[in-house]
């Protein structure tokens, strides 16, 4: 087998991820699948520093696990805020961007 | 890189990679399909170990383990305290209110999808260069060294994010006190002054649900939302078996008086063996 | 000498100019300064006359060239002036009439606190028409022709207050742009054809150029003098004018300058003589215009649109003389000036007989008047008898030589046209022994007037009873004065070039006639205005009467086809610049603002419908860049 | 290097404008005198351009140049030839007499209805505009003639949509609704055109390589730049759609009426007598100079457009309410007759369209403002307001009368040369337009005396009945146009030495010959 089909695997769960954020409510569920698209960028990452037989990629998806981390803290956080603000966890009734 | 390029990997990782990639592809889309937020929770978990095992497997042992440590552990289980203080039982529907929102997104996403393929499938990348070389000196080492050299500015300013991230989880957490925290004093006033002196009731008691969700019953039958906890309250999750038990009620009184042969159930003896029957009672009712 | 001649414009041009422009403080001198600026002018005239009348026939043209006009590239239009024996003719006949009537309006006017505008109108007049005979190209001709226009627009709207004035003032100014039109496509022809308009050059070189061009200048040409001279189909306008102020009717729609076609088409004979399609077309317009205007004047009751009746008919001769070619322009000039004598003292006397009868101008109320005013009744009668050709008097020389010419073209054509005028000097007898009847003679049938008082006749004063006087002295000599020996002929015979026809009929057997159509006119008016009484109310009168009181139903005419059918067009027009036009523009305006409304649409404010287009433009992006580099 | 001439008399106006918007806001009176000295100084400049410049010398004198953005060989070019100085000294004319008319128009109204509108503000933007055409007529560079050209629509919308008509039929929010409706007509129109414009500007530089009128023609001249036959002809309608638009061509002169109608008298003069002028003097200049071949095959077109525009203006002059629309359309059928002479493609006929130019600036100034002092006295536009205006006050009549005879191009005054001149060049060479052509002139005659007629003559009316008469300023105004047209028509030769020179070399870009006489043809 190639290691491409780790690309192949990434593309997949990245779509999938980008679906999910395209089709769901839920704040936290929105988040999860945004997680998942980070993720899938890791793996890609991965396979790539394999490929390349260095480990910069490995650095970069290192760094993006830092980053998740520091916006899951913060999408949390502001989650939180929302919640009690509104009672709901749902993205469309966060919707004053309308004109 | 002689002797390093190679252009398949051993058979052992080509079944891992089909077995567990199934499994990380399903888990992905239960991910987006689950209609209660903790379930998809736990379907990115498991995803996200399975990744980490592709990492181990890709030679990226480090990042395998951090994979675990830090998603796994600790960002999808923040995840699950947030959907556990928004409501675990909150499921929320999965009609699309956006009209055609759902075909674009699905559009969207085959078409992303065709795209990535293509253009991974242009890549064209017949050989790879394994890992070995790299890891020679052990993963951590390597990535160390390049961290610290390398991308040391990277490392300092991701420092530097992280940091600022807390500080900003914490404010936008922490609430301002709006009025002077109560004495105990006043407290005590107050609950003698107030309506209830002795301590709020107790939720509803029925071996059934964990309880504390369910209303307890006045006398009358009612349920009295005093007795049910804040937060439940503030969620909507309290549940009224009212109904149900006045049912159950009725059914008892009826199966007792067709058991007992006794004219009419309301005599005071009728009350007297009637704990028992009313265990077994409860018991069919709560098939 | 020559540089007198601008002099002949100059002085009443400068009198225009104080006159209008000084103000109130030139009330009280205003006329006589006016007055005095014309007699200069006709002193100047007589001046150059007599020097004129010094030199032999060939070198008697004089030239005055002032500076060049309008210098372009192959277009030269210069300010010049000639004066030659037929410019002469007319500068002394519009000067010295001119006078007269300057002299007549001071009594005429003297009540209207506007008469220094009133002499101001007059001068400009006489600058123009004088610019107009003494122009030595088209183009300078043209100004004085739009000049003579304005004057006469000014002039019969003088009393502007009156709406009728006022739209008889705009009608003829409008009616003589179309003439004016034919014009300047004349002079534009000229000017592709010949490369110039001068009239010697012109004039000279006609006979390089085909026929066909000549007759369309001259046809041109016709139509300019159709509208100035109110002749058929531009007719219309003269019955109106008699709106203006009398002196006014007299000089300008009577002596001067509604016979300016004539002088238009004789002075370009040489043209009209290279296109015998055109004089046809110019006789046949005279022929229809003599008999038009007499058949109005005979049904017309109010005195001055009789005259205007009449004056269409005489101008009808001229016209017909003239085109008749060589033959005929010396007698249309002659008619030309007689007339100019007789009809402005019948004006006169028309005017003076109104001032008698508070501003009474139905004939059907006058009667019996000649005992109230004895010199206008003189000075009328002979201009009565002058007009209907009573033998010795100058109409009659003018008009027998006409007739003769019309008989002597030849053919058929000359047998109709001869007979036509034949016909008109009949007409003339009656309706003018008509308006004598009914003016001088029978019972008094006056009605009082608006303050319900009689009018009581009086004789005029003396500032407007010596013009009469003059006049009728004219309007009795001059034809015979010009008629002996035929001074008038060799007078003009350098510029007209005359030539004896070959008349079917000698000139006996046409005066013969002429004086038989003569009684037989005057005696059908005697019989039918003359002994019995005349109805106060005019009577009902046959279908031709009843048409010809409406100027043969010509205005009708031109309401409905003309006034209506522009209206409408213009309405249309207008609704249409509006909602087409208009519409077309603002409907782009809307249907873009549509569009950014729906588009707007998109903006719903769901974060994930901004994800999906977000996501799809990430794919778009990422398919671009696949294809460049496929590419 | 000589005194910038040419740069001073445009730069005198906009120092002009930018100090009398400074001036304080208390002190109004001071900012009319101001306004009003520096356009006479300007008009001082103007003069001394007109006596420096030597009709018999070269094509463009007083030029300036000055490299300016190097990188796309755009220039600040400077130099006129007889059409421009004529224009330009039109401009000057007239502006001092436009600034005199206005002199109350931008008032403070009492009345607490309709808003304060500062009197500084006004002037200065006129001022501007009179800097922004002058420099226009000055530019042989075409891309700075674009942004002037452009530049100069900002104050006009500002003076059409913030200064509009205090006559008004309608209620203020009516008024102002309709002024701005025609202030945004009005940019809309000439952004459009100016886009376009924008467009061949931008393609001109891509074929010839620089924006330098006199090296483009030079090129084109002597062969070493030749452009496609395609190329040459989507420049040319691009350049004269803008000029179509501005000038004001049928069908696209729906702009006119309206910003005419709905500004002051004053701001309708500067419109159509000044800015206007822009359109044909570029069609004059840059069409025919640029584009020879384009022209000549795009004319038969042109010249139908024009000959609408002269008849179709003319009918709806007749159809008019209101005495400025009225103007406003009659000065539609004259521009018809500008661009049949420009396009006539003969010296009488562009000689006749320069002097046109400046004849109906003169004409349409007097007509409009007189006609402005008549509707400022009643406080109505609409014609059948009015009547028997002569008896109350003749002097007004009088000159109302002379601008109308003006308009109608009578003989003696300037405009009938010109016209004369443009039907003469236009038959010359297409006998059928030029005799249609001269319906216009009948037509032109019934518009105007109607429109005496219905004003002027007949009985009283009552509301006319305490019209006083010209006063002193208004007389000051009008009396010079009046003098100017009289003298233009009686001697025009001036006017015409000045333009015959440029006339010739224009005819010579576009390798025309006037069609010979027929009988010299014989010989």
């Amino acid at each position: 087998m190639n290691p491409v089909n780790y690309l192949y695997l990434a593309a997949l769960l990245f779509t999938i991820g980008a679906t999910g954020v395209l089709i769901r409510r839920n704040v936290i569920v929105v988040f999860m699948c945004i997680e998942l698209m980070l993720n899938a960028c890791n793996l890609a990452f991965v396979a790539f520093s394999r490929l390349h037989g260095n480990l910069d990629g490995q650095i970069i998806a290192f760094f993006t696990m830092v980053v998740a981390a520091a916006e899951v803290v913060v999408g949390l956080a502001i989650i939180v805020s929302l919640f009690r603000s509104r009672h709901s966890a749902s993205v469309d009734d966060a919707s004053l961007m309308k004109l | 890189m002689t002797g390093l390029a190679a252009y398949t990997t051993s058979t052992g990782e080509a079944f891992q990679f089909w077995v567990l990639g199934t499994v990380a592809v399903i888990g992905a889309l239960c991910t987006i399909l689950m209609r209660k937020a903790v379930h998809s929770a736990l379907c990115l978990a498991g995803t996200m170990i399975i990744l980490a095992v592709f990492y181990l497997a890709n030679g990226a042992y480090f990042l395998g383990i951090v994979q675990i440590v830090v998603y796994t552990g600790a960002i999808m289980m923040l995840f699950l305290f947030v959907v556990m203080l928004v409501g675990v039982t909150a499921a929320d529907s999965l009609t699309e209110t956006i009209k055609g929102q759902r075909w674009l997104a699905a559009l969207c996403g085959f078409g992303f999808a065709i795209l990535l393929f293509a253009g991974i499938g242009n890549a064209s990348v017949k050989d790879f260069n394994g890992l070995a070389k790299a890891n020679e000196g052990g993963n951590v080492e390597g990535l160390a060294s390049l961290i610290f050299t390398k991308y040391v500015f990277a490392f300092e300013i991701t420092g530097a994010l992280l940091i600022t991230a807390t500080v900003g989880a914490m404010v936008l957490t922490h609430r301002e006190r709006t009025e002077r925290a109560k004495t105990q004093r006043e407290r005590s006033e107050e609950r003698v002054r107030g309506k209830h002196l002795p301590p709020l009731p107790a939720p509803g008691v029925y071996a059934r649900h964990n309880a504390v969700d369910i209303a307890g019953l006045l006398p009358d039958g009612t349920p009295s939302e005093l007795t049910v906890n804040k937060t439940l309250r503030e969620r909507g999750q309290i549940r009224d078996v009212s109904t149900e038990a006045l049912n159950d009620l009725r059914a008892l009184e009826q199966r007792a008086a067709d058991r007992l042969e006794r004219p009419d159930p309301h005599r005071k003896g009728g009350g007297r063996n009637g704990d028992g029957d009313r265990a077994e009672e409860t018991e069919e009712a709560s098939k | 000498m020559e540089n007198l001649i601008a002099l002949l414009v100059a002085a009443p041009l400068l009198g225009a100019a104080v006159l209008l422009c000084g103000g109130r403080r030139l009330d009280r001198v205003g006329h006589w300064l006016g007055t005095l600026l014309s007699a200069a002018s006709f002193v100047i005239g007589l001046a150059l006359f007599t020097d004129m009348l010094g030199k032999g026939a060939e070198e008697r043209s004089l030239h005055q060239h002032l500076f060049s006009w309008i210098p372009v590239e192959g277009f030269k239009a210069d300010v010049a002036f000639q004066l030659d024996q037929l410019s002469m003719t007319f500068v002394l006949l519009i000067s010295g009439v001119g006078t007269l009537i300057h002299l007549y309006s001071i009594g005429y006017m003297e009540h209207d606190e506007r008469r220094r505008r009133f002499f101001g109108y007059l001068n400009l007049f006489l600058a123009a028409m004088l610019l107009l005979v003494l122009a030595d190209n088209y183009l300078l001709l043209y100004v004085g022709w739009e000049g003579v226009g304005l004057a006469s627009y000014l002039l019969i709207g003088f009393w502007q207050h009156k709406p009728s004035a006022a739209t008889a003032a705009k009608k003829a100014f409008l009616v003589n742009r179309v003439g004016d039109m034919g014009l300047s496509i004349a002079i534009m022809l000229m000017f592709t054809t010949f490369g110039t308009f001068a009239f010697g050059p012109v004039l000279e070189a006609t006979g390089e150029t085909s026929e066909g061009k000549l007759t369309a200048i001259g046809l041109m040409l016709l139509l300019a003098a159709c509208g100035k001279s109110a002749q058929v189909p531009l007719q219309s306008w003269l019955g109106d004018a008699m709106e203006g102020p009398t002196p006014v009717s007299a000089l300008i729609h009577a002596a001067t300058m509604v016979t300016a076609g004539v002088y238009l088409i004789v002075r370009s004979g040489a043209i009209f003589n290279g296109a015998p399609d055109a004089q046809l077309a110019v006789t046949v317009v005279g022929a229809v215009t003599l008999l038009f205007g007499a058949i109005v004047g005979c049904a017309k009751d109010d005195i001055k649109k009789a005259l205007a009746g009449s004056t269409m008919s005489q101008i009808g001769y001229m016209i017909l003389a003239a085109g008749l070619g060589p033959i005929g322009y010396v007698f249309a000039i002659m008619h030309l000036v007689t007339h100019g004598f007789f009809k402005a003292g019948l004006f006169l006397g028309a005017g003076s007989v109104m001032h008698g009868m508070n501003d009474e101008v139905d004939m059907r109320k006058y009667g019996g008047l000649r005992k109230y005013m004895p010199v206008t009744f003189v000075t009328f009668g002979l201009g009565y008898l002058a007009i209907i050709g009573f033998p010795g008097l100058s109409g009659f020389f003018s008009k027998d030589k006409i007739i003769e010419a019309a008989f002597a073209k030849g053919g058929t054509e000359g047998w109709i046209l001869g007979s036509v005028a034949l016909l008109g000097a009949a007409i003339t007898a009656y309706y003018m022994t008509r308006v004598m009847l009914l003016t001088f003679f029978g019972e008094k049938r006056w009605q009082p007037d608006a303050q319900g008082e009689l009018p009581h006749p009086h004789e005029s004063p003396k500032s407007m009873t010596i013009p009469m006087i003059l006049l009728a002295v004219g309007s009795v000599f001059a034809g015979g004065f010009f008629s002996i020996g035929d001074r008038f002929m060799h007078w003009l015979e350098p510029v007209t070039h005359h030539d004896h026809g070959d008349s079917p009929l000698s000139a006996a057997t046409v005066t013969g006639a002429t004086m038989v159509v003569l009684v037989i006119g005057v005696s059908l008016a005697w019989v039918q205005y003359g002994r019995r009484p005349v109805p106060v109310v005019a009577p009902r009168g046959s279908l031709l009467t009843r048409a010809a009181r409406r100027d043969l139903l010509q205005d009708d005419f031109n309401h409905v086809v003309l006034v209506r059918g522009g209206e409408h067009l213009t309405r249309s027009l207008v609704y249409v610049d509006h909602t087409l036009v208009d519409g077309v523009v603002n409907g782009t305006a809307a249907s873009v603002g549509g569009l950014s409304g729906r588009l707007r649409k998109l903006q719903n404010g769901y974060a994930r419908s901004y994800a999906v287009s977000m996501f799809g433009g990430a794919a778009v992006l990422i398919v671009a860049t696949l294809l460049m580099r496929a590419v | 290097m000589s005194f910038p001439l040419l740069t001073a008399t445009a730069a005198l106006p906009a120092v002009g404008a930018i100090a009398t918007a400074a001036v304080p806001a208390a002190r109004r009176t001071a900012a009319k005198w101001l306004a009003l000295l520096f356009s006479l100084a300007t008009l001082a400049l103007a003069i001394t351009v007109l006596i420096r410049f030597d009709p018999d010398g070269d094509r463009y004198q007083l030029t300036e140049s000055h490299a300016w953005i190097a990188d796309f060989g755009v220039r600040y070019e400077l130099g006129v030839d007889g059409i421009a100085v004529s224009l330009i000294a039109l401009t000057a004319l007239l502006l001092p007499f436009i600034i005199l008319a206005g002199w109350h128009d931008a008032d403070p109204l009492e009345t607490k209805s309709s808003r304060w509108r500062p009197t500084q503000g006004f002037f200065a933007l006129i001022l501007a505009v009179e800097a922004m055409v002058i420099i226009s007529f000055q530019a042989t560079d075409v891309f700075l003639f674009y942004i002037f050209f452009e530049a100069m629509l900002i104050p006009m919308y500002f003076l059409i949509g913030g200064f509009g008509d205090r006559a008004h039929a309608g209620s203020d929010e009516k008024a102002s609704a309709q002024r701005s409706y025609a202030a945004v007509k009005f940019l809309l129109y000439n952004l459009v055109g100016g886009l376009i414009m924008l467009a061949a500007v931008i393609g001109l530089y891509v074929v010839a390589g620089n924006f330098s009128i006199q090296e483009i023609a030079e090129a084109r001249a002597n062969g070493s730049l030749d452009m496609a036959t395609n190329t040459e002809r989507l420049l040319f309608l691009g350049f004269f759609f803008a000029f179509a638009v501005k000038a004001p061509l049928w069908p696209l002169h729906t702009w006119l009426p309206n910003a005419m109608g709905e500004s002051t008298a004053p701001v309708a003069v500067l419109i159509t007598a000044v800015v206007d002028k822009v359109g044909t003097f570029a069609m004059l200049r840059f069409c025919l100079q640029l584009f020879p071949e384009a022209s000549k095959w795009a004319t038969p077109v042109i010249l139908v457009l024009a000959l609408i525009s002269i008849i179709y203006g003319a009918l709806l002059a007749v159809g008019q309410r209101d005495i400025k629309r009225l103007v406003a359309y009659a000065s539609i059928s004259h521009f018809g007759f500008i661009v049949l002479g420009i396009f006539a493609m003969t010296s009488q006929g562009q000689s006749g369209a320069t002097l046109y130019m400046v004849n109906h600036g003169l004409s349409t100034a007097a007509l409009m403002l007189v006609a402005g002092f008549l509707i400022s006295r009643r406080g109505s536009r609409l014609i059948a307001d009015y009547g028997g205006v002569q008896k109350v006050a003749p002097v007004l009549a009088g000159t109302f009368l002379i601008g109308g005879l003006a308009t109608l191009s009578l003989p003696g005054l300037a405009p009938f040369v010109s016209e004369f001149l443009v039907l003469v060049g236009a038959f010359a060479r297409y006998p059928v337009v030029g005799i249609i052509a001269t319906l216009g002139i009948v037509l032109a005659a019934l518009y105007t005396l109607v429109l005496y007629q219905r004003t002027m003559t007949g009985p009283v009316k009552p509301e006319v009945s305490t019209m006083p008469d010209l006063r002193v300023r208004e007389l000051v105004v009008v009396a010079p146009l009046i003098a100017l047209l009289i003298s233009l028509g009686v001697y025009p030769k001036p006017l015409t030495d000045l333009v015959n020179p440029a006339v010739e070399h224009t005819m010579s870009d576009v390798q025309k010959k006037d069609p010979k006489p027929e009988v010299e043809a014989a010989k």
